[in-house]
C-alpha cells in the first residue's frame, strides 16, 4: 500500500537516518512512502493561538496533497506530527480557523480536516500491526534493554493527539518488545528533554535531559529510542554515554534492511 | 359608556408547588401588580400543553405566562425542564406566526419569590400593553 | 484594570481561548512545569494575572521564552483552563509588536552547534519573532 | 349538567374591603350550571360551613365553588365539608379571590370585576368536574435493604427495632461493607472494627433480619408498598447453615496464591476464605476462579478437612422472589481508578498507593499487621507524601475525575498524617492540599491538631508527577504560598483518589425506574426537604449512593431512610392522590412518548385485544398507568400525540374551560 509521506525538515539534514530507515522498513513491511511533492516545512511547534493562520498553512498544504490522493498521511519526526496532527484537528474542529484558512488558499476547494494523519508508529501499530512486524523480524534485539523516550510531543495534547494514554503510554514499549528487545519502564519518559530552549538556555536542556537519562539508568536501560531529533540532540549532547537512537534505525536494523544501506 | 384606557389581558399559568404559591406571598405581602393578569391553577408547569397556549391566544388573550419552581427545584424533579423546551420551540412558532416574543414568558419563580411574582407581573404586563392588542391569531368567531 | 491592559485581557482571552476563571488555583500547572525555575512568573501565575488584568508585567517579562510547549500544564490541568495558552498568547502580543522579536537571524549562528538539528532552530524563530 | 352551588366569602374585610361581594354571588348566579349562589362573613367558619351544607342538601347540589383565600389555606376545609354533607370532596373548587385579587388590588371595582372572572373560570371548570376516589393499595411489611454497608446494616437495626421484618441483599460474602476495611475512624480515631462489628452481630442475631450474603437483586416489578423482588444468590459451595465458620479449610486449602480483596490485593488468600475473622455471616466461601477442585475436579481438600460436611461442590446459584414494601439502596461507593492519573506512578511502583490501600496497610488485621511498612521492599517509610484531589474537582472537559469534591477526603488524610505520625515519630509528612475542606462538628479541629501538634507539613499546591528511581518516589510538586517548586524524595506516596458510586448502582437504578444524576449518584426526592427519598415512592436512599459522605452523615442518614421506611410500613393501605394521570385506550397508539416523559416509571404497556368493526379483533399496545405510583404532574399528558393521556383534577377540558372562561 502506499501512503503519503512528510519527512520535515531536519530528516533531509541531521536526522537522515531517520528518514532512511523509514522509508526501507516500510517497503519491508509493505508499505511505500511517497514523499509530499514541494512540501514546506512544518514550523517545528504548533501555535495554540486561534488567529495564528499562516504559520498553519504550510502543514494544511501537506493534508490537502495527501487528501487529493487519498492517502493518509505518515510523518516520523515528533514535531512535525504534533503540528500536522493539531492542525488537522483544528481544520476538522473550529470553522471558523477552518474558514479563514481555505479562504487564504483555495475557497472553492476546501479542506475540512478529512485526511487521516498517522504517526510512523501509529503506522506500525494501526496499520501493519506489531504482529506482523514480529512475523518479519530477522535479527531480534534480543537481551538489549530498551528505554522508550516519548518526550511531549507524541503525546499531548492527548485529547488531539490521541495516539496513547499520555501518563502511561505503551506504543513504543510494543514496538520494542515487537522487535525482540526487552523494554525499560521509566517515570520521565514523557517528561521534556528541554526543546528548541536548548539555544537560549542550554542549561535547563541539560537539566532536564539528565534527570531523563539517570531515571532511565536506574530504570536499567541499555539505550534509548526516540523518535525526535532534537530529543535526541539534547539527549545525546547532554548524556554520559547512554547511545540515543531512532525508532526506525532498531526497526531496520531488527528487519536486516540497516547493514544495506551503510554498504 | 366609558372609553376605558387599553388593558391587556393576561393569562399566568402557575405551578402548584412554587408559584402559585408565590403568587400567594405576594398577595400576603400586599405586593400590587395589575388585575389584568388572572392565574390558572396547574400542579406543574409541564401541565401546560402548548393548546392550552394557543387558546388563551385565539380566545383574545394579550399575554401569556408560565411560572414554574426554578430549574433543579421541581416538585417532580424534571417538569419544569420539560416547560422549558416545550415553549422555547412554541415560542418560537408563535413568533414565526407574527405572535411577538414579548407576548409570551417562561419564569422561574419560587414559593418564597412573592416579590419577584410581582414585579415580573408588572413588568410582562407593561410589555405586553406597549405592544396593544393582540389581533393576529384571535379568532373573531369568538367575538361577540 | 486600566484600559490598555482591559484591551490585552481581551485580546489575549480571545486568542487563546481560554476561561482564567475556571482555574481553582490548585497549582498543578507550575508543579508540573519542566521550565519552572527559568520563569519569573510560573503556569499559575499566568492564569491568575490574566484574570485579573495583569498583563503589562507578563508582557515584559522573560518568563514568555520560557515555555517549552510541552503542553503537560495543559494535559494535566484538572480544570482545563489550559495555561499554556495563555503563555502562547501573551507571547504572540509581545512579539506581534514592530521591532520586539525575541530573536532575530543575527542571533542565530553564536547560538548553533554544529549538531543541532534545524527543527530547534525553526522552533525557536517560531516561538521567539514574527 | 351540574347543580353548582356558589359561596362567596367576605374574609371580614379582607376581601369585601376591596371585592364587592354581594356583585360576586349575584353575577355568578347567572353562570351556567349555577342554581345557588350566596355569600357570608367568614366561610370557613363553622357557620360558614354550615351555610354550605344546607345548601348542597337543599339544592341537591353536585358541584361547589368556594371565592374566598386560596385553596393552598382552606381547599382541604371545603372538601372536608362537602364530603361531610354527601358530596364528593373533588366536587369542590376554590376562586382564589384574597390573595390573587383582594389583597393585591386597591380598586373596588376593579377587584370586584377580577374576583368575578376568577369565580367564572372556577365555575367553568367545577361543570367539567368528576368525582374522584382515592385509590387504595395494600402494603407488604416487609422491607429490603441493598447493600450490607454501615448504611444498610444501620437501617436494617432501625427497621427491625420498629418490628418490621427486613432482608438484606449484599453481593460480598460478607457485610460490613467499606467501613470494615477501615482502621482509626476521625474525628475521635476508635477503630471501626470496635464500632462496626458489634452492629455486624446485632444484625446476625436479631430475628427480624435476614441477611442475604453473596447475592444480588436481579429484578423488581410492582410499586410502592408491593415490590415483587427477585434475588439471586450465587453458589459459595459451602452449605450456609451447616458450616461453623471454624476455618479450617481455609488453612488448608493448597491454592495459596489468591489476590486478597479484602486487603486489596497486597496479600494473598486461598481459594476457599472467609474475608475476615468478624465476618457475618461467619461462612466459608469458594472462589470458583480459582479453586482446583472446581476447574479440574481434582483436590478436594475442603471437603475432606470439614467436619461439619459443609462443603458442597455441586451448589447452584439459587433464586429467591420475595414481596416488600418498601426497598432502601445502600450500594455504597468505591475509590475510582487512578489509570488516568499516572502522572502519579501508580502504575509504576508499588509505593505509590491509594487511601484505602494506606487504611489498609495500618490495620492491625492488615497485610503488615499494622505495621506501617512500604510494599514494595517491606521497609519502613521515613517521607510521606499525601496527595489530595486526585480524581476530584475535575472539570468536565478534562475527561477524566469526578467533577464534584468528594468530601472525606481532607478528614481520612489528615487522619492518616496525624496517626503516622504519633507511632512513627522519625516521619516527615507532608499533605500536598488545594483548600482543606473539614466543615462538621470536631473536624476542623481535628485537622488543625494534624498541622499544630504533629506537625504534619500541609502544603498549599498539587503534585504534578511522581518519578520512581531508585528505592526513592521523587516528588515534583508546587508550593503556591512560597512560589516554588518542590522536590520531596519520599519513601511512600498516598493518593486520596476521589470515590465513585458503585457500578451495580446504575443497572439497580434502571430497575427500580430510581433517577440518577449524571456522576450515577441516586437522585432525592426533593434536594432539602426529602432527602432521603427517591422521586419514586416506596424507594429510600441510605449512604454514599446519594452522594459522597462519611460515617457519622451516613448513620443520620441510615436513621432517616428507616424512619420513613417504618412509616410506610405502619400503614395497612395506601391512599393515593386521586389526581393521577389516566390514558384512554382508545386512542392511545403504544408510542411510548408518555413513559419516556415519565420521571417516576408510573406508565407501562400492555397488549390488550380490542373488538374492531365487521367482529373483528385486534391486539393494540396500549399504555397504563399505574395510579399508586403516578404523581400527577401531567407532563405525559402534554407528550401524548394522541390525547390520549390526561390528567384527573386537571383535565384538558377543565383547563380549557379556565382560559376561556377568563378570555371571554
Amino acid at each position: 500500500m502506499k501512503v503519503s509521506y512528510f519527512p520535515g525538515c531536519t530528516l533531509k539534514n541531521k536526522a537522515i537516518d531517520l528518514d532512511i530507515y523509514a522509508r526501507k522498513s516500510a517497503e519491508v513491511l509493505g508499505v511505500t512512502l511517497e514523499e509530499i511533492e514541494e512540501w514546506q516545512c512544518c514550523g517545528g511547534v504548533f501555535s495554540t493561538a486561534r488567529d495564528e493562520i499562516a504559520t498553519k498553512l504550510a502543514s494544511v498544504r501537506a493534508l490537502k496533497a495527501a487528501h487529493e490522493k487519498n492517502y493518509p498521511l505518515v510523518t516520523v519526526c515528533s514535531a512535525c506530527h504534533n503540528v500536522i496532527k493539531q492542525t488537522n484537528h483544528a481544520m476538522q474542529n473550529d470553522a471558523e480557523f477552518a474558514q479563514k484558512v481555505n479562504n487564504y488558499m483555495a475557497p472553492e476547494d476546501a479542506y475540512n480536516g478529512e485526511t487521516q494523519v498517522y504517526h510512523y508508529l501509529e503506522l506500525l501499530r494501526d496499520v501493519i500491526g506489531f504482529d506482523t512486524i514480529k512475523g518479519k523480524v530477522v535479527n531480534p534485539l534480543k537481551g538489549q534493554k530498551i528505554a522508550a523516550y516519548y518526550g511531549c510531543l507524541l503525546l499531548r495534547p492527548s485529547s488531539t493527539m490521541q495516539m496513547d494514554d499520555p501518563e502511561n503510554p505503551h506504543i513504543m514499549e510494543d514496538f520494542i518488545s515487537a522487535i525482540g528487545a526487552q523494554p525499560v519502564i521509566y517515570a520521565l519518559r514523557n517528561e521534556c528533554c528541554g526543546g528548541y530552549v536548548t539555544m537560549e538556555s542550554p542549561e535547563l536542556a541539560k537539566k532536564k535531559s539528565d534527570a531523563i537519562l539517570e531515571n532511565a539508568k536506574a530504570a536499567g536501560a541499555d539505550m534509548i529510542v526516540t523518535a525526535c531529533p532534537l530529543c535526541r540532540y539534547n539527549l545525546l549532547k547532554n548524556g554520559t554515554d547512554m547511545p540515543v537512537l531512532y525508532i526506525t534505525e532498531l526497526l531496520a536494523q531488527a528487519l536486516g534492511v540497516k547493514e544495506d544501506t551503510n554498504g | 359608556m366609558q372609553i376605558n384606557e387599553y388593558k391587556p389581558l393576561i393569562v399566568a399559568f402557575c405551578c402548584n408547588w412554587c408559584s402559585y404559591a408565590g403568587a400567594d406571598l405576594a398577595g400576603n405581602n400586599r405586593l400590587n401588580y395589575p388585575a389584568d393578569v388572572k392565574i390558572i391553577r396547574v400542579p406543574c408547569s409541564c401541565r401546560v400543553n402548548p393548546m392550552f397556549v394557543l387558546r388563551a391566544f385565539q380566545r383574545g388573550a394579550d399575554g401569556v405566562i408560565i411560572c414554574g419552581c426554578h430549574p433543579g427545584d421541581c416538585h417532580y424533579t424534571s417538569g419544569n425542564y420539560f416547560t422549558r423546551r416545550r415553549m422555547a420551540l412554541l415560542f418560537s412558532m408563535l413568533d414565526y406566526l407574527g405572535i411577538e416574543r414579548e407576548r409570551t414568558r417562561v419564569e422561574w419563580v419560587s414559593a418564597a419569590e412573592g416579590a419577584k411574582f410581582a414585579a415580573t407581573m408588572n413588568d410582562f404586563t407593561e410589555k405586553v400593553a406597549a405592544l396593544g392588542e393582540n389581533k393576529r391569531l384571535e379568532d373573531l368567531r369568538c367575538k361577540r | 484594570m486600566d484600559k490598555n491592559n482591559k484591551y490585552l485581557q481581551e485580546e489575549i482571552l480571545r486568542m487563546s481561548g481560554v476561561n482564567p476563571r475556571k482555574c481553582m488555583s490548585c497549582g498543578k500547572c507550575s508543579a508540573t512545569c519542566p521550565a519552572y525555575d527559568e520563569m519569573e512568573y510560573h503556569p499559575h501565575q499566568f492564569v491568575s494575572m490574566v484574570k485579573n488584568g495583569d498583563i503589562e508585567r507578563l508582557l515584559n517579562s522573560q518568563s514568555l521564552y520560557r515555555c517549552l510547549s510541552c503542553f503537560a500544564c495543559i494535559d494535566r490541568c484538572p480544570r482545563s483552563v489550559e495555561p499554556a495558552k495563555l503563555v502562547e498568547a501573551v507571547r504572540l502580543i509581545a512579539i506581534r509588536k514592530q521591532g520586539a522579536n525575541h530573536m532575530t537571524a543575527d542571533d542565530v549562528p553564536e547560538l548553533l552547534d554544529e549538531d543541532i538539528p534545524q527543527q530547534a532552530i525553526v522552533s525557536a524563530f517560531r516561538k521567539y519573532s514574527k | 349538567m351540574q347543580r353548582i352551588g356558589v359561596f362567596v366569602c367576605w374574609c371580614g374585610s379582607n376581601i369585601a374591603g376591596t371585592v364587592d361581594v354581594q356583585a360576586v354571588s349575584d353575577a355568578l348566579k347567572n353562570e351556567p350550571g349555577v342554581v345557588f349562589s350566596t355569600n357570608y362573613q367568614y366561610m370557613c367558619s363553622q357557620a360558614g360551613q354550615d351555610i354550605i351544607k344546607q345548601a348542597i342538601a337543599e339544592h341537591k347540589l353536585t358541584g361547589i365553588v368556594v371565592c374566598s383565600c386560596s385553596p393552598r389555606m382552606h381547599e382541604a376545609t371545603f372538601r372536608k365539608t362537602a364530603a361531610a354533607a354527601g358530596l364528593n370532596p373533588y366536587m369542590v373548587e376554590i376562586a382564589n379571590i384574597r390573595e390573587q385579587c383582594s389583597w393585591v388590588h386597591k380598586d373596588m371595582p376593579i377587584g370586584t370585576e377580577k374576583a368575578i372572572i376568577l369565580g367564572k373560570a372556577a365555575v367553568a371548570k367545577v361543570n367539567l368536574n368528576t368525582p374522584l376516589t382515592p385509590g387504595e393499595t395494600p402494603v407488604t411489611k416487609r422491607a429490603l435493604v441493598i447493600g450490607g454497608g454501615i448504611a444498610g446494616i444501620q437501617t436494617a437495626l432501625d427497621i427491625a427495632d420498629a418490628g418490621f421484618p427486613v432482608d438484606i441483599v449484599e453481593k460480598k460474602p460478607t457485610i460490613g461493607g467499606k467501613m470494615a476495611q477501615l482502621d482509626k475512624t476521625f474525628p475521635t480515631l476508635d477503630c471501626a472494627a470496635c464500632i462496626l462489628t458489634p452492629k455486624m452481630v446485632d444484625v446476625a442475631q436479631n430475628d427480624k433480619i435476614r441477611i442475604f450474603s453473596y447475592s444480588e437483586v436481579t429484578d423488581v416489578k410492582g410499586f410502592v408498598g408491593n415490590f415483587d423482588v427477585t434475588i439471586k444468590k450465587h453458589a459459595r459451595y459451602v452449605k450456609e447453615d451447616v458450616c461453623t465458620g471454624c476455618g479450617l479449610c481455609t488453612e488448608k486449602c493448597p491454592q495459596k496464591k489468591v489476590p486478597n480483596e479484602f486487603n486489596l490485593g497486597m496479600d494473598n488468600r486461598r481459594a476457599i476464605y472467609i474475608p475476615f475473622a468478624q465476618a457475618v455471616p461467619k461462612v466459608a466461601t469458594i472462589d470458583p476462579n480459582y479453586c482446583t477442585m472446581l476447574k479440574t475436579g481434582k483436590c478436594g481438600v475442603c471437603s475432606k478437612v470439614c467436619t461439619a460436611g459443609a462443603i458442597d461442590y455441586k451448589q447452584k446459584d439459587e433464586f429467591i422472589e420475595e414481596k416488600y414494601g418498601a426497598i432502601v439502596v445502600a450500594t455504597g461507593y468505591n475509590p475510582i481508578s487512578m489509570d488516568k492519573f499516572d502522572e502519579f506512578a501508580y502504575s509504576q511502583s508499588k509505593d505509590v498507593i491509594t487511601s484505602l490501600e494506606f487504611e489498609r496497610l495500618t490495620n492491625a488485621a492488615g497485610p503488615t499487621a499494622g505495621k506501617l511498612l512500604r510494599p514494595s521492599d517491606g521497609k519502613h517509610p521515613h517521607t510521606i507524601v499525601f496527595v489530595q484531589c486526585v480524581g476530584s474537582r475535575c472539570d468536565s472537559c478534562a475527561q477524566k475525575g469526578k467533577e464534584y469534591c468528594s468530601k472525606i477526603c481532607c478528614m481520612y488524610t489528615a487522619k492518616h498524617a496525624m496517626l503516622t505520625r504519633d507511632k512513627y515519630p522519625d516521619t516527615d509528612v507532608y499533605v500536598f492540599y488545594i483548600d482543606v475542606r473539614t466543615p462538621g462538628k470536631n473536624f476542623d479541629e481535628f485537622y488543625r491538631r494534624a498541622v499544630e501538634e504533629y506537625d504534619v507539613h500541609y502544603v498549599k499546591g498539587m503534585v504534578g508527577k511522581v518519578t520512581p528511581e531508585g528505592d526513592k518516589l521523587k516528588v515534583q510538586a508546587s508550593d503556591l504560598l512560597t512560589n516554588k517548586q518542590m522536590h520531596i524524595d519520599a519513601d511512600l506516596v498516598v493518593l486520596a483518589a476521589a470515590i465513585e458510586p458503585d457500578k451495580s448502582a446504575r443497572p439497580l437504578a434502571t430497575m427500580l425506574t430510581a433517577s440518577m444524576d449524571t456522576n450515577d449518584f441516586f437522585t432525592e426526592a426533593h434536594p432539602k426537604l426529602r432527602p432521603v427519598e427517591s422521586p419514586t415512592a416506596g424507594v429510600f436512599l441510605s449512604g454514599t449512593c446519594q452522594g459522597p459522605k462519611d460515617i457519622p452523615e451516613t448513620v443520620s442518614q441510615a436513621g432517616a431512610a428507616a424512619s420513613k421506611v417504618i412509616g410506610l410500613l405502619a400503614k395497612d393501605k395506601l391512599t393515593g392522590n386521586p389526581c393521577v394521570a389516566h390514558s384512554d385506550e382508545w386512542m392511545c397508539n403504544g408510542c411510548s412518548s408518555c413513559e419516556r416523559v415519565c420521571p417516576y416509571g408510573a406508565i407501562t404497556y400492555e397488549d390488550k385485544e380490542f373488538r374492531m368493526p365487521d367482529r373483528t379483533t385486534a391486539i393494540r399496545r396500549i399504555a397504563v398507568v399505574n395510579p399508586a405510583v403516578c404523581q400527577g404532574c401531567g407532563a405525559c399528558t402534554v407528550a401524548c400525540p394522541s390525547g390520549a393521556m390526561d390528567l384527573r383534577g386537571f383535565a384538558s377540558s377543565q383547563i380549557m374551560a379556565e382560559v376561556d372562561a377568563i378570555c371571554k
